[in-house]
């Protein structure tokens, strides 16, 4: 019976995940071969060849080869070139009405959840990866356990972002076929390696998943791991090739005013936002994965019936937590990097971002971004309850929690206030004399790092909850080490009220020398500890298991908000390209053309955040289900 | 036994004055005989996330929530303590009910209506009926650094005739008619306005005014003219040069 | 015994310093204030001091001109010269006055203590009476009288007698029967002893003391502490008239901070035809600041009024405005009153109300002068030409607006003078059958409103008239069933939640 | 299961607040709707009109490669300079000028002629040089590589008045003719040949080019070009050269010739491909 339900599980499992591979793969070519069968006299395969997908259809009239009047092959040159077409000029008549449906809404929901997925999808092989690999260096059988457990559920994971995948490229054919041309007509050869690389990575997944007990040996425990390596290099790949998409719509390289691709397949990808993009999201991958990971210890943990279970999901929670901070730190970098392509890329476009109707996003993005802070943190503080000898450092936290939410609410101070029209004659004007400090960029640079300073010496001090450093320099480390902190602390403090003596365009700059100091804080401190709690004497273990209820509330907040704050995220970076398909290029002349008020959106990242916390409860609830069988078999 | 229930109250109640009063005795501070307060949406969300503060401060130590929950269950959960239990019932559910009624019932407060301050300038603007590209527009008095003094005070005089009423003597948006105006004039010696912004978002704004906001600098409300109606591209370009001049201030350049 | 020596050299030594610094702050260096005048002042006062910088034309009460040496804001004894601290004061704090305030700004804050100085004694070097005449201090105050109701009665007398009604009113409005001119023959208009907020030198009591004991030079208000006036007042006398002039300020003109909503209060039964009813006074008076039309050709600087007080009142048919305003002049055409004291030819008075077409769904509203494209506007529109009527324009931009016939809507006025003061109806049925162009009243909604004024003895015609920008009206909404429902509401689930919470919570206590 | 009840709520419950926060915590901005594109086709309005023709006179019509502040090559038309008024403006002068031998009767016949018989008047001071201001380097813009149709000309005149803020006096065209020029006006399309890409940037107004049938003598003539590109910078290959002189012309002006003269921009204005074709034909064509 438990071999049954097994099997069962894993013939199910497997038909499911290849069978949405098939689909998404059938949809990818279909949308390649559609155009072109249109017009029949054309073969499929100078148009591979020639990377050339002649939109076709009534309203894309002059096809390639209209102008020359051969309608069988398009318009050669000296060098046997094809000539790529403008961007089409489309009218709302062009865009396809799905009755029941709005386009917009549809592939906005669809595509963040692909997105959700498709980052858990990232996030957890590399998680698993790097456990694995811990597991194997530390000989800890805990990690090797926990990465199996997890891989598990990426399993079906994998196949909801297939099928997502397949669904998004199905409504984009379907809602907006100009567009899908067009974009088909420049990645055409990108999306096909796309495809290939999915196979790719599926393989590896497979025997990634499924090799796992047999490989757990000697070398061909290394095999196992090389796989997985290998897993991770298709899904890394995966995203930066998607990312081209992406990024060549909000800044598109490689074409001329008109949209006329210039064949160079390698300057389109190689748009000015791709790397930052590239960047952000897979750190952001690595963060959101942890906390999600958490989440479900977290659920574990809470549901839990032996001591032995809970020290188990606790450890896993708080080694997840550990991920999420760690892959959160820099995130606002990346962040700022990103911003700072997109002024570079157009003014305009950063004006948009920062100074027009998105600027009561980020007091969004800054409420999100501060709980999550304040939930990291109060995670490691709850946690310290469970370490012997971490009552000597309990009192600071005091201090840490008024430096924290008083950073948190400067961060979300908005630049233009709210005010009823008698506040506004008592303030005298629309710009309040203190306030307004808190409003412009200096004041949340500063803000910010000291955030990031403040959630790391928590983490600090967590570290060092049960240790004793015994090295014969530990005062002056420490002296060492609070010097750091200050310093670092007064330089960017100084750096942010400077800022407001100098003009815009330095005052820009001062960021860098302020995410410096934050940097080097990081590392040195933790290189000075590293060296100082070497063979350091412990004051007890870490009782794993006591923790209060409370603590795993601030993980599921956790994942909650960073689902949340991706969805916002990723509604910004797509709403500034504002009525552009492709920006300055491809018009978007559909009736959605306009973008949504932010309460709108809101509304909609919720839902989709809700759908994404249903999908994944099924994808654990199908693990589990698996686990349970497995336990019952080996009874 | 309430000990750290009366600790949060006092906690809340300290941070809730020091933002109250501390940040409106700065603004009494930085500009005498003015009483700038914390605008009530903003003081609403500072106190929920200081009681939030407060309350991790309070539970992330096992004992000390423990404690801190420990009147809460003595009230809700000791059946000797009926009578009290009732009356904090009845108390909590009274003032939530008066909350409720404050914001139910009919309130003349005008409606709070918000405008962009710096709007996203366009790409180009027809001024004259020619068009300007703002992206590379720059002041052409600007490089000449010979006449500056002669131009600035000619920009001056263009301002002295035309803007002064509004934006001010000191240049603060203080000018005589100032307070007939919603939004109020913009404050050229404030950091946050002219400081800020390039020469060309200026010409912009100068040429086309109040009615050639977009949507999100609510066009409809702001009394600036359409200086282009009144004065030449020269002129424009001169008060810019006096603006930045008497304020001190260095327009903004990107790269 | 050492401590305390050098305690009093330290002490003596400040002080000294002090003193010094101080004299020297009042001495002022007239040639560091030139270079400060340059830059801040010859804007309005000129170059040499004439009182005619390129913004001069512009302003009404024009700049002053310091070569004459004649300030009209002193607080030295009658006949003498200014003294250096009424010079001091006017830099420092500005004579800019609530709502109808003159151009000086007060410099305090942007230039130092020793800069004002310097600028007084530049101010006071581009004219040689200086250097002849020295006021002798200031004035002599007496003893104060503190206000009462006898005292102010005394003040009314005394403001009898020494004829003050025959400039400023029987009422202190400033409704003159006299043509006025100051010295530099500019018109002048007798102050509005009910609006202190405007009055250019301060309205402490001690502040129009000083004003009624010195005069103000160069126009025609006298001193009424020089012997040689026949309408001499004893300084008891004259605090008296203060107590009176404080005691008839008339706040329903007074701007009240932040608020700008016109509150429609509901009316049982018809709405009062008569602009002196008294059930005017059940609906709150809300005051606004009017200010000249300087966006749009031709730009208008000179007003002479400078707010509006409006209420408004409603029943389940009607809504009623009543505006109100002081106006120095009753400007009828062909009036005779009205020509004697008109500059030039006499124009009407007149008032309008401004609405959207539609009440707005969001933010936006039409443009506040005369609406625009996308939408249009009403204009209610009264006259003193033809005090019992009124008509609506209909405009969708500047210089769009047309009158609309007059069968086509039911917009009818009223207005009437009476000492100083113009109360205007404005009245209409709530909802009309021309949905498409005139506004439907609602109540509970906020309703954009703007008001325009015109002076016909101040040469104000066409786009030459005093406006404000978009402000608010609310007709009261009828209280409805969910001021009750919503807190029971509350109440009842804070209850339940308390219970079943407290329910819970028995169960931890027990275990 | 309770606990799993519990979270859910919490969850639930949480990204409620986050909209919550995002609905009323913060106004609602609506923001700009997408700006009206303008219609190509159809019947157009005087506005349209002058702008298509604001368009040309900046794009298509290459007009700016001369008539700009910064090369002094050609009088002003659109701003005021030390030519005077713009030229909508200064047109009805011309024609009393004395030196004036055209048929013009009106600024607006006037403005039409110099762009179809650029010689009809030449301004002092711009004339070919050796001609005393008798022949205008200028190419009829009617003709060659430029090719303006009759309403496209039409276009440039209304927006040259309206910019110059006198009275718009052009008519505008009839039926066919706007949507005709409409779709040549609008942005460009990159050129398909050599040939294509000399008229679109404008090359022969001043260079002459073997195979092709007019040119300029304002710029080098590019006969032998190929053969003496190699020895001019040293370091440079011919191709390299070549590319250097059309992407930053200034870096090196030949003997003769004006620096400043060649528009610096025509390196960000060329797509990839014109510049390779531009190159290829100049290595192969100019022997």
């Amino acid at each position: 019976m438990g071999f049954l339900g097994k099997g069962l599980f894993k013939g199910v499992s497997f038909r499911f995940t290849s069978l949405t591979a098939c689909l998404f793969l059938i949809f990818f070519a279909s949308t390649l071969i559609l155009p072109i069968s249109h017009n029949a006299s054309l073969s499929l395969k100078p148009a591979f060849a020639t990377e050339s997908p002649a939109p076709a259809g009534e309203h894309a009239a002059p096809v390639l080869s209209k102008a020359e009047g051969k309608p069988e092959e398009g318009k050669k040159e000296g060098e046997g070139k094809f000539t790529y077409q403008p961007a089409p000029k489309i009218k709302v008549e062009d865009y396809p009405i799905v009755k029941g449906f709005n386009s917009r809404i549809a592939v906005w929901i669809v595509a963040q959840l692909h997105l959700f997925f498709g980052a858990f999808v990232l996030a957890v092989p590399i998680f698993v990866l790097v456990i694995e690999g811990v597991g194997l260096a530390t000989k800890d059988e805990r990690y090797d356990h926990m990465a199996h457990e997890f891989i598990k559920v990426s399993m079906t994971a994998f196949s909801i972002t297939a099928s997502l995948g397949g669904l998004l490229s199905l409504m984009l054919v379907s809602f907006y076929p100009d567009f899908f041309k067009y974009m088909a007509g420049i990645f055409g050869k990108t999306m096909i390696i796309y495809a290939l690389l999915f196979f790719g990575e599926s393989f590896c997944l497979y025997v990634y998943y499924y090799g796992w007990d047999r490989m757990n040996e000697g070398f061909s425990k290394w095999l196992h791991l090389t796989m997985g390596l290998m897993l991770n290099v298709f899904g890394m790949t995966l995203m930066v090739l998607s990312n081209t998409w992406v990024s060549f719509m909000m800044a598109p390289s490689g074409i001329d005013d008109a949209g006329v691709f210039t064949g160079d397949i390698w300057a389109a990808i190689r748009g000015p936002l791709w790397n930052p993009i590239n960047l952000h999201r897979f750190i952001a991958n690595i963060a959101f994965g942890g906390s999600i990971v958490g989440a479900y210890a977290a659920f574990k943990f809470l549901s839990a019936k032996t001591d032995e279970e809970k020290a188990h999901y606790d450890w896993m929670g708080y080694t997840a937590n550990f991920i999420a901070i760690f892959g959160f730190l820099p995130l606002p970098f990346a962040g700022y990097w990103l911003m700072k392509e997109v002024y570079g890329y157009s003014q305009q476009m950063g004006i948009t971002a920062m100074g027009g109707a998105f600027a009561w996003l980020f007091i969004i993005q800054a409420v999100l971004i501060g709980s999550l802070f304040l939930g990291a943190n109060y995670y490691l503080w709850c946690g310290m309850g469970r370490i012997k000898g971490s009552e000597r450092y309990t009192p600071a936290i005091k201090y840490l929690i008024v430096v924290i939410v008083g950073c948190f609410l400067v961060w979300f101070t908005p630049h233009t206030l709210i005010m009823t029209s008698k506040e506004v004659t008592q303030v005298g004007g629309t710009h309040h004399p203190v306030l307004g400090f808190l409003g412009v960029m200096s004041a949340k640079n500063t803000a910010v790092n000291i955030l990031i300073v403040s959630t790391f010496l928590s983490f600090m001090l967590y570290r060092r909850s049960n240790k004793i450093a015994t090295a014969s320099w530990t005062s002056t480390g420490n002296a060492l080490q609070v010097a750091l902190f200050a310093g670092g602390a007064i330089n960017i403090v100084t750096l942010g009220v400077y800022g407001y003596f100098i003009p815009a365009n330095i005052r820009i700059g001062l960021s860098i020398p302020q995410v410096m100091t934050t940097l080097t804080i990081i590392i040195v401190s933790s290189v000075l500890d590293g060296f100082m709690y070497k063979g350091a004497k412990s004051t007890g273990p870490i009782e794993w298991g006591k923790m209060g209820q409370r603590s795993q509330y601030a993980l599921f907040l956790l994942a909650v908000s960073f689902t949340w704050l991706m969805g916002l995220m990723g509604y910004v970076r797509s709403a500034l390209r504002q009525h552009w398909h492709v920006y300055t290029v491809f018009r978007d002349n559909s009736l959605d053309a306009y973008t949504p008020t932010l309460g709108y959106a809101a509304g909609i990242i919720t839902i989709a955040v809700y759908i994404f916390i249903a999908l994944v409860i099924f994808a654990f609830w199908i693990a589990n289900f698996s686990a349970k069988k497995h336990a019952e078999a080996s009874h | 036994m309430m000990k750290k229930l009366i600790q949060a109250v006092i906690l809340i109640l300290v941070f809730y004055l020091i933002l109250k009063l501390g940040i409106p005795a700065l603004g009494s501070f930085l500009h005498h005989g003015t009483w700038p307060v914390v605008p009530t949406n903003l003081m609403r969300i500072y106190v929920f996330f200081i009681v939030a503060g407060v309350l991790l401060y309070l539970t992330f130590n096992e004992e000390s929530a423990k404690e801190l929950g420990k009147p809460i269950k003595e009230v809700y959960g000791n059946p000797e303590k009926g009578g009290l239990r009732m009356i904090v019932i009845a108390v909590i559910a009274l003032f939530g009910g008066y909350i409720t009624y404050q914001n139910v019932k009919p309130s003349f407060e005008a409606p709070v209506e918000l405008r962009s301050i710096h709007p996203a300038p366009p790409s180009s603007v027809e001024m004259w009926g020619k068009p300007y590209n703002l992206l590379k527009l720059t002041n052409p008095f600007r490089e000449d650094k010979a006449n500056f003094e002669k131009n600035a005070r000619e920009g001056g005089i263009v301002f002295f005739k035309n803007c002064f009423y509004c934006h001010g003597d000191k240049l603060d948006g203080k000018g005589h008619y100032n307070s007939g105006f919603s939004p109020m004039p913009a404050n050229f010696v404030d950091v946050g306005t002219i400081a800020q912004l390039q020469e060309s978002f200026l010409f912009w704004r100068i040429g086309t005014g109040g009615p050639g906001l977009p949507k999100e600098g609510a066009p409809w409300r702001s009394a600036m003219p359409i200086w282009q109606h009144f004065l030449s591209e020269e002129e424009i370009w001169k008060v810019i040069l006096f603006l930045y001049d008497y304020t001190g201030h260095s327009p903004r350049t990107f790269g | 015994m050492k401590r305390k020596e050098l305690f009093i050299l330290f002490f003596t030594l400040t002080l000294t310093l002090t003193l010094a610094l101080y004299t020297f702050a009042a001495q002022g260096d007239k040639d560091a204030g030139k270079k400060i005048y340059e830059k801040k002042c010859w804007w309005c006062h000129g170059e040499k001091g004439e009182g005619n910088g390129p913004a001069a034309e512009f302003l009404m009460p024009p700049p002053r001109d310091f070569t004459l040496g004649v300030y009209k804001y002193k607080s030295s004894p009658p006949g003498q010269v200014a003294r250096d601290e009424d010079i001091f004061r006017i830099i420092s704090d500005g004579m800019p006055g609530t709502m109808l305030g003159t151009a000086m700004p007060a410099w305090k804050d942007v230039l130092s203590e020793k800069d004002r100085w310097d600028l007084v004694a530049y101010v006071k070097s581009m004219t040689d009476l200086f250097q002849t005449e020295k006021a002798s201090g200031e004035i002599n105050f007496g003893s104060q009288v503190s206000s009462s109701e006898e005292s102010i009665k005394k003040g009314k007398e005394a403001f009898k007698k020494a004829k003050c009604f025959e400039c400023h009113g029987e009422n202190g409005k400033g409704d003159a029967i006299k043509k006025l001119k100051d010295d530099w023959g500019f018109r002048v208009w007798p102050r509005n002893l009910t609006k202190p907020w405007t009055f250019r030198a301060g309205s402490e009591p001690k502040d129009i003391f000083t004003r009624v004991s010195v005069g103000i030079p160069g126009t025609p208000m006298p001193s009424f502490a020089d012997p040689k006036s026949e309408n001499k007042l004893t300084d008891e006398e004259r605090w008296h008239v203060v107590n009176y002039v404080k005691s008839i300020q008339d706040d329903t003109k007074r701007l009240k901070e932040g608020e700008i909503v016109v509150k429609a209060k509901y009316a049982e039964g018809n709405l009062p035809e008569d602009t002196n009813a008294p059930e005017w006074n059940n609906a709150s008076a809300t005051a606004y600041q009017m200010v000249p039309q300087i966006i749009a050709k031709d730009r208008f600087f000179k007003p002479t009024n400078d707010g509006i007080t409006v209420r408004a009142l409603f029943n389940d048919k009607e809504i009623a405005f009543l505006l109100e305003w002081d106006d120095r002049t009753k400007s009828i055409p062909g009036d005779a009153d009205a020509e004697k004291l008109a500059e030039g030819e006499v124009l009407e008075d007149a008032v309008a109300i401004q609405l959207p077409v539609t009440i707005p769904e969001a933010m936006q509203k039409p443009y506040f002068g005369h609406g625009d494209k996308e939408m249009g506007v009403n204009q209610w529109y009264w006259s003193s030409g033809n005090a019992t009527a009124a008509k609506v324009i209909d405009s969708t931009g500047l210089g769009s607006g047309k009158a609309r016939d007059a069968a086509k809507t039911d917009v009818k006025g009223k207005g009437e003078y009476k000492a100083g003061v113009w109360r205007v109806i404005l009245k209409r049925s709530l909802t009309t059958a021309n949905a498409k162009d005139d506004l439907q009243f609602e109540a509970g909604k906020f309703i954009p409103i703007g008001f325009a004024s015109w002076d016909g003895s101040n040469g104000e015609k066409g786009s030459k008239h005093t406006m404000t920008t978009w402000y608010w009206v609310l007709l009261e909404p009828k209280a409805g069933s969910k001021v009750y429902t919503y807190p029971a509401a509350a109440i009842i689930i804070l209850v339940a939640g308390q219970l079943w919470f407290a329910r819970g919570m028995r169960k931890d206590y027990e275990k | 299961m309770k606990v799993f009840i519990r979270i859910i709520i919490f969850s639930v419950v949480l990204s409620l607040c986050y909209w919550g926060f995002s609905n009323y915590g913060i106004p609602q901005v609506i923001p700009e709707a997408p700006p009206v594109e303008e219609k190509i086709s159809g019947s157009m309005t005087m506005d349209q009109y002058i702008a298509l023709g604001g368009k040309i006179f900046n794009g298509k019509g290459t007009c700016t490669l001369c008539h700009n502040p910064v090369g002094g090559r050609a009088p002003l038309l659109v701003e005021s300079g030390k030519d005077g008024a713009p030229i909508g403006a200064r047109a009805a002068d011309r024609i009393k000028d004395p030196r004036y031998k055209g048929k013009a009767k009106t600024a607006e016949e006037y403005i039409y002629e110099s762009e179809v018989d650029p010689s009809a008047f030449v301004v002092a001071g711009f004339g070919k040089p050796g001609t005393n201001d008798t022949v205008s380097p200028m190419p009829a813009t009617n003709k060659g590589s430029i090719g303006l149709s009759e309403a496209e000309i039409g276009a440039v005149i209304a927006y040259l008045q309206k910019s110059a803020g006198v009275q718009v006096t052009v008519k505008l065209p009839t039926g066919a003719a706007p949507a005709a020029a409409a779709p040549a006006a609008a942005e460009p399309q990159s050129a398909k040949t050599a040939e294509e890409a000399f008229g679109k940037h404008g090359c022969t107004t001043c260079h002459t080019i073997p195979g092709i049938a007019e040119g300029g003598d304002v710029g080098p003539n590019f006969k032998g070009l190929s053969s003496r590109a190699g020895s001019r910078v040293k370091g440079l290959s011919p191709k390299e050269y070549i590319m250097q002189s059309i992407v930053s012309p200034d870096a090196y002006t030949v003997k003769g010739f004006e620096p400043g003269t060649m528009p610096a921009d025509l390196g960000e204005k060329m797509t990839v491909k014109e510049l390779d074709m531009i190159i290829k034909y100049l290595m192969e064509k100019t022997g």
